[in-house]
């Protein structure tokens, strides 16, 4: 065995703590290895030439990098190796930054730990196999999840780069978010203006298949041959009739739903369409208030529907959907007004989310764009917005910022001047955040232009007086306490998760943070990918951000799915199970346990029973290997003896 | 009386199998010893007595496959069919149980202690005590004084699993929480001490894999990871390492699959408690996840399964 | 111990300053047939300047008590005090999650305390023990001009992750305690406004502003009088308000009540048994016309406005009409943040 | 070589690839500084880890094993930690009876974004190993 050995300094960042040069030598004496090195920066150009060259020069058989961690290079160093020759699984890298340098002070013991990582390494490589990928089509067809302004986008950009698109939106109509803006900033453009024409696109797109109200039931499969089983749940009114010509609205006879779409402003009808410019313009019951439902007679529309499009028999109905890759475009939630006791949130009427109040603004809202308040229907003179309700605040649990909320209340506060000149609008602000192209210029124009009063304080606590809600704060600039008897008090609610998304999240097999966003492959390099090879994010799933950021992830995404899918194979990693005939007796507990059922049963020529693994299909979590009383079956790149080489290498010495 | 009553039974299934696994005399009085039946003229050397202590359930899965077996089980030894089914290692068409109620056997090397390692010229059999011959004169033993430990504790004397039952059932007048007592009476030791039994106890270990080899679960036998260099978990070396790795593999290879027979114990010819080591773990499946090996061939064994959400555990602070 | 028993430490200030809080405690449990034991030998929780001097010594002088608790093999004992409450929740709960501290104090003590009582108060075991329906049952009398503003002080549910109990920004187990009893509750904002009271004696005019403007805010909500749960916003609220009426300019002449008086009041016991007496501004008039509750559900079916409401998220309440209000200075003490312990 | 005599002791830890190796490079990416004891194995889930890895380790020479996989319900593999669960809790309740402190092994759930929590269990771990003190000295690995 001739093991070459190269240690990085990575600068400093491992030099710096680490005698990088003591860790080289005692690797000289390591047994098997033939060479070792320490390099500036061996991820470098030259630094894998030097790789490439010790591998001629040395006649090196099995390479080991201790640098950085293998989530970030391994797949470098891999490509050089193979490039000079070597299996690219003859490879092992040691992580002395992430795990050595980077979270120890001493030196003596960093260098010792890097030894030890360093030995880890070579007793490991070499017991390393040379492996060999096979190959697998792909299906190229993608699944977008979440109909917002980010999935439309991802999903226009794949169809219009010729692939098959399927889209899966939860509530009744595509536009998401961005639908129920009414204008969007710093341009103050009309939101449903912009969104329209590519709401029009996605419906319209021959490459396209929208499922709307639906919801991804079950996922199985793997990157190039995923089976989806999406929920279509039931409307109890034939789409297929449905004109959308909206009589079952005017007529339902209950009157007091809860209206999703406009975040219960005020309430909407039990047979609704969300709004005029709703892709697909059809009518969903909410059998949560429908009369028919509810009291189990009614059936009002029924009557007056000119198409016979109402079916109160209506069922949830299961589709099933083949596709190579998933873009999850799942989009944020808000707080429930209730988190927010001391602003009276949820207790008084006149206490209103941003997103209610866009609602307000609305032309086409309950309140056909006139602001008034609603607890009896008048023009507020007095609005205090207050910014970061719930976040930047550990006591709820919110500790992140909401990204976009500065720039909406400006907006907001600017919408308001314009419909009610005489107006008083408030800011309740904590710092301003507002970097983005004309972001800072904006917030500026609200108050120097529109004369949006901004205070830099926190509210303490709202309350009602009269008819007026006093805003009880503090003003840190002049160091004051101050009250402002507002008339309405619009709440920048903090942006969280979608609801469900965990339960999304296990279906994809990605990961989330403990604020329950997706978690990207590297938060500088590959902000779209996941862990899971063939799923991508897009838009706040992963994090709250605003519409460019959002499209921009749907076109980043539907760009990593294009790329996919450029070849027509896919290479399968071969570091999957495998099976000794000689050694398995046929037990079958590999097969019990395997998640992916992956393994079966082979009769041999002798009538003898053993496991077979389906390469493919095996994602190689090592269960069967832990399973398996003889070791018969082992996981390609993690065998009991790779792993018994390290922890021998660790504890016998 | 049984012993007549299952030569019947044989007589009757003999004719529709290859053959019937079964007891006769063994190279001494008091030892029986396992017997293949293939011919009718065989049965007549049958025998059922305290003495027939093998688990003969542990032949039958190299045999269920290609050939159709009969075989006698006591209680103990049925739990090893219903674990087989469920792991499906035997063909059960290929089977047939012919099933003892068992009022308990003794322990050879007990006898053997009692008569301190005489000579035994004949040893009599009736109701629940053995008499024992030697050049010393005759020895009566009740066969409780003499029986093995798992006998102290048997749950189930009438087999769980049978298509003839010999005999009339039997009902255990054990508690079931009593089975465990061994186990917690060892827990309230120190650490240190603990720890110093097990030396003593496998310090004796000869590595001869009696143990395994007579375990009717140890299915891979041969191919025991305890032997292999690929997997390579345990060396040759003769240390106590080595020694406690190997007790280990085999007690968590047996994780809610024990069917406690204790022919481990029977059969280690150091006498090192094998069983007592397993026994621990029975323990903790049947706290843990409600469960003992054996109990019906439905089941599936907790360790090839799982709950989403474990309510017996809790996460570990540190 | 026996089922229907709590050990019921009262604190000091219920035996004196307060003792119309115990009176009524007292009866209540009474009431409901629950015995309340005092731990023998008990003694100061520790709340007292202590706490500001030494955490040490304050932990101990907690933990010398919830020891005694602990070795009359009870796992809860119950006090009226809020400060008590935090007293001994604050020590214990650092005793469990820091060895050190643990030691410290149990080196203090003639009995070490392990950790196995959990500190409740009397608001908490009404509400989630005895229940809203036991206590609703036993409502016999309807005061028809009792119009309540629950004020529940600074610490009963603050800091959330040492009280464990209720909501810190709009605590409601009062509320929901008085409603059961039939009695009207105002929509008071200023429900965990502080009073001052901890600078009772250094800063009295900053106290009197505090103390004015909750009485202000009771006022504006449409209340005639307070419910309290706690002694020392009692003490402050009642005793002093002559001298905020001096100093503010105002005329306030609002009683203070402890919401185990009113609870008294509803199962029908005479304010005296209460200690109504005891108070400084007397509660008679609101208290003087009095129906049984059936009475009061004959008249209520006789005017049977059904009211509902609308929409789906939280019920619209009725505007408070708001009457004389004098004093919108904006200088107000700032109300105790939430605070942020990781 | 191997510990550093005095400042340390053995202690290895398993770490799944997905989840718990993620958060211990989001440890090191952020310098959050951790006791330098710990040897960390790499493996794809923590249902790879047989429990005869954590014997193996602790009977040839560890002081402490650390198992670290993903959040029930959050497995890269969707089911790997679920087994990985059941199997190291009959460990943990078994290793005291063969005389083996079950403190020596702690099993936990760690995510690829809690590197705060990541250098939590390491420290408190490596304290409690400490507090134990080394489990060879005593008996020797005789031949």
């Amino acid at each position: 065995m001739r093991v070459g050995v190269f240690i990085c300094h990575c600068g400093n960042n491992i030099a710096g703590t680490v005698d990088v040069a003591k860790v080289a030598e005692e690797a000289r004496n390591m047994p098997g290895v033939q060479f070792a090195t320490d390099y500036m920066y061996t991820c470098s150009e030259p630094g894998q030439e030097e790789i490439k060259e010790a591998i001629q020069r040395e006649q090196l058989d099995r390479v080991v990098v201790a640098a950085c961690s293998p989530r970030m290079h391994e797949l470098t160093f891999r490509r050089t190796v193979e490039k000079a020759g070597l299996n690219r699984y003859f490879f092992e890298m040691a992580n002395i930054r992430e795990h050595v340098s980077w979270v120890g002070e001493d030196k003596d013991l960093n260098t010792n730990k890097a030894i030890e990582a360093v030995k880890l390494a070579v007793e490991k490589v070499k017991q390393n196999k040379p492996l060999f990928p096979s190959s697998f089509e792909v299906n190229k067809r993608v699944l977008v999840i979440g109909g917002g302004v980010a999935g439309m986008q991802a999903a226009i950009d794949c169809a219009e780069g010729g692939l098959q698109v399927v889209m899966v939106e939860k509530s009744p109509s595509i536009g998401g978010m961005m639908a129920r803006l009414d204008k969007t900033f710093p341009t103050v453009d009309c939101s449903i203006c912009i969104l329209g024409p590519k709401m029009v696109d996605v419906s319209q797109h021959d490459n396209i298949t929208l499922h709307a109200y639906s919801e991804v039931e079950e996922i199985k499969g793997y990157v190039g041959n995923y089976q989806v089983k999406i929920r279509k749940k039931a409307t109890y009114v034939d789409w297929t009739k449905c004109t959308g010509c909206g009589e079952c609205t005017e007529k339902c006879p209950s009157k007091d739903a809860y209206d999703h779409f406009n975040y219960g402003v005020a309430p909407t009808t039990a047979i609704t369409i969300p709004f005029p410019q709703a892709i697909p313009k059809k009518a969903t019951i909410d059998p949560t208030y429908c009369r028919q439902f509810v009291r189990g007679k009614c059936g009002v529309c029924a009557k007056i529907c000119p198409a016979d499009a109402i079916d109160y028999e209506m069922k949830d109905e299961i589709v099933t959907e083949e596709v190579g890759a998933i873009i999850t475009a799942s989009g944020y939630g808000l707080i429930d007004l209730d988190r927010l006791p001391e602003y009276g949130g949820g207790r008084y009427p006149d206490v209103v989310s941003g997103i209610q109040y866009e609602r307000l603004l609305n032309a086409s809202g309950p309140t056909e764009g006139h602001i008034l308040r609603p607890s009896d229907k008048e023009e507020p003179k007095t609005i205090v917005f207050v910014s970061c309700a719930g976040s930047r605040d550990k006591s709820i649990g919110i500790p992140y910022c909401s990204n976009f909320c500065c720039m909406y209340i400006a907006k907001e506060a600017i919408l308001t001047r314009d419909h009610i000149p005489d107006s008083k609008v408030y800011v309740f602000y904590m710092d301003i955040r507002s970097p983005g192209k004309g972001y800072d210029e904006f917030t500026r124009r609200a108050q120097e232009e529109y004369g949006v009063r901004y205070v830099r304080g926190r509210v303490a606590r709202v309350f009602p007086k009269g008819k007026k809600m006093i805003v009880k704060g503090v003003d840190t600039l002049l160091g004051t306490q101050i009250e402002v008897e507002a008339d309405l008090v619009v709440l920048a609610t903090a942006v969280t998760a979608a609801p469900g998304a965990p339960q999304l999240a296990e279906k994809l097999r990605i990961s989330y943070d403990q604020h329950a966003f997706y978690v990207e492959s590297h938060p500088k390099l590959r902000p779209v990918e996941t862990n899971t090879s063939g799923v991508f994010l897009a838009g706040c799933c992963q994090g709250p951000k605003d519409i460019p950021a959002s499209v921009g992830q749907g076109s980043a995404a539907a760009a990593k799915v294009l790329s996919l899918f450029s070849r027509d194979m896919l290479e399968s990693d071969p570091a999957v199970a495998n099976v000794n005939i000689n050694v398995c007796v046929g037990c079958r507990k590999c097969i019990n346990t395997c998640p992916y059922g992956a393994i079966e049963e082979e009769e041999l020529r002798d009538g003898r029973i053993v496991a077979k693994v389906l390469e493919t299909v095996c994602a190689g979590c090592g269960v069967c290997t832990s399973t398996c009383p003889c070791g018969a079956i082992q996981l390609q790149h993690f065998t009991d003896n790779q792993l018994l080489a390290e922890v021998n290498a660790l504890c016998l010495s | 009386m049984t012993q007549k009553k299952l030569k019947e039974v044989v007589q009757k299934v003999l004719p529709d199998v290859d053959m019937v696994i079964g007891y006769r005399q063994g190279f001494d009085p008091v030892h029986a010893t396992p017997f293949f039946v293939t011919r009718p003229e065989q049965i007549d050397e049958l025998i059922w007595n305290p003495l027939c202590v093998h688990n003969l359930a542990s032949y039958i899965p190299s045999l269920t496959t290609n050939k159709k077996v009969a075989v006698i089980v006591k209680g103990c030894d049925s739990r090893a069919i219903n674990q087989y089914l469920q792991e499906n290692l035997i063909n059960r068409e290929n089977l047939v149980v012919i099933g003892i109620p068992c009022s308990g056997v003794v322990s050879v090397s007990k006898v053997l202690k009692a008569v301190d390692h005489q000579i035994i010229e004949s040893v009599s059999c009736e109701n629940h005590a053995v008499t024992v011959k030697t050049s010393q004169g005759e020895k009566k033993l009740s066969v409780s004084d003499v029986s093995p430990d798992k006998c102290k504790t048997c749950l189930y004397p009438t087999p769980l699993v049978y298509d003839h039952l010999v005999g009339d059932p039997i009902t255990s007048d054990k508690e079931p929480e009593s089975v465990y007592d061994e186990v917690r009476s060892f827990e309230e030791k120190s650490l240190e001490d603990r720890f110093q039994f097990w030396k003593t106890e496998l310090d004796r270990c000869i590595r001869c894999y009696a143990c395994r080899n007579a375990c009717p679960m140890c299915i891979c036998q041969d191919r025991c990871i305890a032997e292999s260099r690929d997997p390579h978990w345990v060396t040759q070396k003769t240390n106590q390492t080595e020694k406690f790795m190997y007790h280990m593999i085999h007690a968590l290879h047996l994780a809610g699959r024990c069917v406690e027979c204790e022919e481990c114990t029977r059969v280690c010819p150091m006498e090192i408690p094998v069983a007592k080591i397993k026994k621990k773990i029975n323990m903790e499946m049947d706290q843990l996840f409600d469960y003992k090996a054996g109990l019906n061939a439905e089941d599936t064994p907790p360790m090839y399964t799982f709950k989403v959400d474990e309510e017996t555990i809790e996460e570990h602070e540190l | 111990m026996a089922e229907n028993e709590y050990i019921y430490y009262p604190g000091c200030s219920l035996e004196a300053t307060a003792i119309e809080y115990n009176m009524s405690v007292r009866l209540i449990f009474k009431a409901l047939g629950i015995k309340l034991v005092e731990p023998d030998d008990w003694s100061c929780c520790g709340s007292t300047p202590a706490h500001s001097v030494d955490h040490v010594f304050a932990g101990a002088l907690a933990a010398r008590n919830l020891a005694i608790v602990e070795k009359m093999g009870a796992s809860t004992v119950i006090t009226p005090c809020p400060a008590c409450l935090s007293a001994f929740k604050k020590a214990h709960l650092r005793m469990v999650d820091n060895e050190e501290f643990k030691k410290e104090v149990n080196e203090l003590l003639e009995v070490p305390y392990e950790c196995g009582v959990t500190a409740k108060s009397v608001l908490q075991v009404l509400l989630e023990d005895v229940g809203l329906e036991a206590i609703a049952e036993k409502v016999t009398t309807d005061f028809p001009d009792l119009k309540v503003a629950p004020y529940y002080g600074c610490i009963i549910a603050r800091p959330p992750e040492v009280m464990q109990f209720d909501d810190p920004e709009n605590p409601v187990a009062m509320d929901k305690i008085l409603t059961a009893l039939g009695v009207e509750v105002c929509d008071f904002a200023f429900k965990t406004e502080c009073c001052g009271a901890a600078f009772g004696v250094v800063k009295k005019k900053m106290v009197n502003e505090l103390s004015s403007k909750i009485l202000n805010m009771v006022l504006d909500c449409g209340a005639n009088c307070l419910s309290v749960p706690c002694q020392l916003c009692q003490q402050n609220l009642d005793l002093r308000q002559d001298q905020i009426n001096a100093t503010m300019h105002a005329s306030f002449k609002l009683p203070v009540l402890y919401f185990t008086q009113i609870m008294g009041l509803a199962w029908g016991y005479s304010p005296r048994e209460l200690g109504l007496d005891k108070h400084n501004v007397r509660a008679d008039h609101l208290i003087r016309s009095k129906r049984s509750i059936e009475e009061k559900r004959r008249e209520e079916e006789e005017k049977a406005k059904t009211k509902k409401g609308k929409g789906k998220k939280g019920k619209v309440k009725k505007k408070p009409k708001a009457p004389k209000t004098e004093d919108k200075k904006a200088e107000t003490k700032q109300p105790e943040a939430k605070t942020e312990e990781a | 070589m191997s510990v550093v005599a005095g400042k340390e002791l053995r202690i290895v830890g398993f770490l799944c690839n997905w989840c718990s190796y993620g958060g211990a490079d989001t440890a090191g990416v952020s310098r959050f500084k951790q006791p330098s004891d710990l040897r960390i194995i790499r493996v794809p889930c923590s249902g790879r880890v047989d429990p005869l890895f954590v014997v193996k380790a602790l009977l040839n020479g560890a002081d402490g094993v650390l198992v670290a996989g993903c959040h029930p319900n959050d497995c890269h593999y969707s089911e790997g930690n679920f087994y990985a669960r059941r199997r190291l809790e009959m460990l943990k309740k078994f290793l005291s009876y063969m005389g083996i402190d079950d403190k020596r092994f702690h099993y936990t759930w760690v995510s690829a974004s809690e590197g705060a929590r990541w250098q939590q269990v390491v420290t408190d771990f490596t304290k409690q190993i400490h507090a134990l003190g080394p489990l060879h000295q005593k008996e020797e690995a005789g031949d």
